[in-house]
């Protein structure tokens, strides 16, 4: 039996836990620690059109429990993240989630076209709500009707399940997935960033080059349970829990607030074994509580509170 | 590369807010060059989840040990700070690829120039460089006479030229004004430090060779984030870019843009 | 000299350190600890028309660097905070900010008429972003045309200055920001706590007994800054800053974001006499960097990032 | 009430995931009873920002200490058990008003109820009643025979009645159980531990003389959050109502709902 096992729009996966886009490039480091077909699947780092370079640095801070990261979505651009990234990740099976991001929608769905005909990639993720980029992405991700209208049209030249990422700096959460929902999204991941900023009191500017940055780490994990909490109650759509993961309480917590798979960000930098020690404990625990799989933790679900 | 939990042997206050650690612990086996970096979580339950990158110092295989020298400055390393001989630390490492001295000809010599807490993977270097016959002299550039360290030690391998900012210790002024005004030239020139002054000696030395190790505010420290990038002076459009943690710190001359 | 002195509409501060409004009663706690006297003002508990008790308990939930509260308002209502804790506070000199709620604007502008009415009351602080209450509440402070109408109403029946507490769950605080300054408010206070969820793995139930209540700590700073440093790039408003302070460092960044005085909540449960420190090292900070006034710290203020 | 660095006299397991702590420290002198608490801190740089409350279980005022005791329990307590002997904690207290006990009269008998983690106060207690010559049964509840503590100590001063939930030591059952099977009846109850046993006590007992103590999550500890409260029976409406942390911890039977 396979307590851990996790089948999701075009992810079927040996277990629930995957490294969040971002936070594990495409993999090729990590896999000099571990044999990444261990985790659940990979979600990889946010690819666009063009090759961008990001933003100068420092592109990191470090707050209260937290850090802050305005990378800026520096990517080799699509085309080399088939020919580069996607043919060296042949010689595995773990599943793939693409992350893609864009400035305009035809940027998106170009890139979404591209990559979902990669027969390694099994889902996309649309980055709608990335903080650090200066046209387009963050409209999308405030704006229920943008979003809609962006989820459709991926949609349409996707090869694979869509899945929308949406951003915690809404005044309404529920409101960005359901519009996503009506749209044909197959299913959500939650949460991005929380636009951040930190100044440096010794020179009385912004610590990060790019002034404001995107929070992530323990410190965000309140808001991420609560946005779940409030997704799940208003639909059915599978979702991608991340924000502050570093513990195997912190993933049944994410499960019990409403997440069917976890993403690990930040957490990785701490300990670049983290995926594969959570996946471990989570297993031992669903033994110990005798689950016969990890998705029973959602029997219980409260649908109102 | 790997993680482990070293042992600190000895933590030592060695100048004004300067440590030198001494760790043991599997992880020395596996340093190939002087220059390596390692990177340390702070505490097990600490609200500072990134590490601290901090260059190898030196490294004795025999024994299993390794050193590292750090500035108690932030909140981080002022936990370092704190640490007694007996417990340990979470290290990451060695990372990075560190000063390549193949190119080096035995009676030639390399002038090492380090400022501040660039110093200590000069130290490294310089055993390295001597054991391989290589005639060292080293430029140390300081903020004042307290924060002086491993003075002595370097000059056990060779001449050395200390400098202070305010002058309260050796020449006063900036490393390449001591270099200049004792005619320091240099066939391999090595250097760590503030931006400013690698911008410095890149100016005033335009044909060295050697390689210079440079400093970014990392995530990962494994290549993975892309918190450490750097231009190439080649392409400023940055579609071409190093990796600090990974493809560096140690970089050739005139590779990076300062 | 003073160098800590600080003038805003209302406020004659000696210093411009407060503690934040909930976090400090009516001040009849700390007052065995400590004179009141010494601080720059006082941010009362927020009052409403009628006594509330607020919710159940459990009320509070510790997460990393920060806290989860749902008090929800508990007070005894305006009139016993007039009769008993504001005579109370007659035999101190502090200045006191009102901190006010309510359900309708009615009970608003009824509440404030009363406390700004009261002599010892020198301004006035709408609470309008309080996540805790279940009516009206949240909605003023999410919603631009209703949170200016509510602080129009306010400013016609207060005979003393009116700061509008912004909420942090909002797309887009500058838009709050300026919405209130048109409308007449005298200053602003931010930010309020962020709205979050705990779960209780051995319940799988939230473990505030509220489901969500709102973070406050360190946690929340780099929020706090950079809404901060949004909000002044848009007006002039002076800014009583708050979200995580407890270190004379952070109300420098505070400060060097944008903020004119701050208040500090939370950290006054971690260490009671937080605020005579941090004004006794604001004074010592001031004098090292000689300083004239800490209001100084503003000349340097980059209008654009 | 103060804010004081106490130094760690001792800290040692005395049964499964159960600490004896002694402190030494100013605020032992301001002890007024039986009952109160205090309200620590759990480190100097840590992500947990809430003290901890925990009650005085006993005081020696000529030495100058204390004693808690405290289940490691979640990530707080846990730091707790890892201190060792010399180290100092940021502790703030007395704090709450705990047991009154002049209205008990010499030569009667007073019955003191423990659960778990609720038995520590009720030591201070038993001491100062046997001090004033009154009579003291204890009936002491714990999950298992793995984490019983103090029962020889409580031996010491009077008649003890111990039971396990499991069994596995002593009667099995609750303690109301055991009271009601050994026809336990009380002139004077005090009683500290789980909601559902004062519940049952309440029922049980419902002429008892004497008080209980709650527990509450807390946030400052010293009444002004509003954190801790808690209803009264006469007045479910909530307009009049208690602080657990500084009308209590400690209340008379039939005050609280509970
Ligand atoms: C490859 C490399 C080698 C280094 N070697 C040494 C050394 O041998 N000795 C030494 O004293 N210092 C060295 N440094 C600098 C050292 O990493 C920082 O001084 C240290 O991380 C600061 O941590 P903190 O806790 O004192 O400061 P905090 O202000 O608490 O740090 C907050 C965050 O910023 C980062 N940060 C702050 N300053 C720097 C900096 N100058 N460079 C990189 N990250 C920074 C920290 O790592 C942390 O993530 C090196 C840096 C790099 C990149
Ligand atoms: C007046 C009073 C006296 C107490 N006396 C004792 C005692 O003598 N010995 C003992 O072992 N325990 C006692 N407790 C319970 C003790 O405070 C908690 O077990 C402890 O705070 C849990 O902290 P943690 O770090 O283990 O758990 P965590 O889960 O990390 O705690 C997280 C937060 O929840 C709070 N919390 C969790 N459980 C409780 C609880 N049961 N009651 C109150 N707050 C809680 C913590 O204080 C902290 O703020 C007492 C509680 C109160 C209110
Ligand atoms: C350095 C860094 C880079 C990131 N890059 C991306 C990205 O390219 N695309 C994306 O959708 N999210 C990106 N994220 C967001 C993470 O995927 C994740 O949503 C967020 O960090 C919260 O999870 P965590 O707290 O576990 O880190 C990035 C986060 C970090 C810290
Ligand atoms: C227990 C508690 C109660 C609070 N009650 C109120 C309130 O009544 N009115 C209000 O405007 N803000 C209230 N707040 C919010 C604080 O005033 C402050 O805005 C917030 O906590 C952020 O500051 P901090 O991180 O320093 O705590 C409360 C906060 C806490 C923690
Ligand atoms: S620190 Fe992550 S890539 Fe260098
Ligand atoms: S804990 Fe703050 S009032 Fe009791």
């Amino acid at each position: 039996m396979n307590r851990l096992e996790t089948n999701l729009p075009g992810l079927s996966m040996e277990n629930p836990i995957m490294p969040a886009s971002g936070c594990f490039g495409f993999g090729e480091e990590f896999a000099k620690l571990y044999d990444l077909n261990e985790l659940g699947a990979i979600a990889l780092k946010g690819t666009t059109q063009e090759a961008r370079y990001g933003n100068e640095t420092p592109r990191v801070a470090e707050t209260s429990s937290g850090m802050l990261n305005a990378i800026g979505l520096q990517n080799p651009g699509v085309e080399t993240v088939i020919n580069e990234k996607l043919s060296w990740l042949e010689k595995y099976t773990v599943p793939l989630l693409a992350n893609i991001s864009g400035s305009t929608m035809e940027d998106y769905e170009r890139t979404a076209a591209a990559l979902s005909a990669h027969k390694r990639v099994c889902a996309l993720e649309l980055n709608i709500s990335c903080p650090n980029v200066k046209e387009g992405g963050i409209t999308f991700g405030t704006d229920p009707e943008l979003a809609a209208e962006l989820t459709k049209r991926v949609k349409t030249v996707s090869h694979v399940p869509v899945y929308v990422k949406l951003s915690p700096n809404v005044t309404n959460v529920t409101t960005l997935a359901k519009a996503v929902e009506k749209a044909g999204a197959d299913g959500l991941s939650m949460i991005n960033t929380v636009t951040g900023m930190k100044i440096d009191i010794q020179t009385g500017r912004p610590l990060l080059a790019n002034g404001t940055g995107g929070l992530s780490g323990p410190a965000v994990k309140p808001i991420a349970i609560r946005m779940i909490y409030e997704v799940r109650q208003a639909t059915d759509l599978p979702i991608i829990g991340m924000g502050g993961i570093s513990s195997v309480e912190d993933v049944i917590e994410f499960f019990m607030a409403g997440a069917n798979a976890v993403a690990v960000g930040t957490a990785n930098f701490t300990n670049p074994f983290i995926c594969l020690e959570l996946i471990e404990g989570l297993e031992k625990w669903a033994t110990e509580k005798s689950l016969s799989n990890i998705q029973d933790l959602h029997i219980n679900e409260v649908k109102t509170s | 590369m790997k993680k482990n939990n070293m042992t600190i042997y000895s933590n030592k206050k060695i100048a004004n807010s300067i440590f030198e650690m001494v760790l043991e612990g599997e992880i020395v086996y596996d340093i190939e060059r002087p220059g390596q970096f390692v990177h340390i979580k702070t505490a097990d339950e600490s609200p500072f989840l990134l590490r601290r990158p901090l260059s190898i110092c030196d490294a004795d295989k025999k024994a299993g040990r390794m050193t590292v020298i750090y500035r108690a400055g932030g909140a981080g390393t002022r936990l370092f700070a704190e640490k007694k001989a007996g417990l340990s630390l979470d290290v990451l490492g060695p990372l990075g690829n560190g000063f390549a001295i193949n190119g080096t000809e035995v009676g030639k010599r390399a002038v090492l120039v380090g400022g501040g807490v660039g110093v200590p993977p000069l130290y490294g270097l310089a055993k390295a460089l001597t054991t391989k016959g290589i005639n060292v002299v080293t430029v140390l550039g300081f903020n004042d006479a307290d924060t002086i360290f491993y003075e002595e030690k370097f000059k056990e391998l060779g001449d050395v030229y200390t400098c202070t900012v305010d002058g309260s210790a050796g020449y006063k002024g900036m490393v390449t004004d001591v270099m200049k005004r004792e005619h320091i030239d240099c066939d391999w020139l090595y250097a760590c430090g503030p931006k400013p002054m690698l911008r410095a000696l890149e100016c005033q030395y335009p044909e060295a060779k050697g390689s210079l190790s440079l400093e970014e505010r990392m995530g990962c420290g494994i290549g993975a984030c892309l918190a450490c990038v750097c231009h190439l002076q080649e392409d400023p459009s940055g579609r071409e870019y190093r990796k600090v943690c990974s493809d560096g710190p140690v970089f050739p001359w005139r590779e990076i843009a300062l």
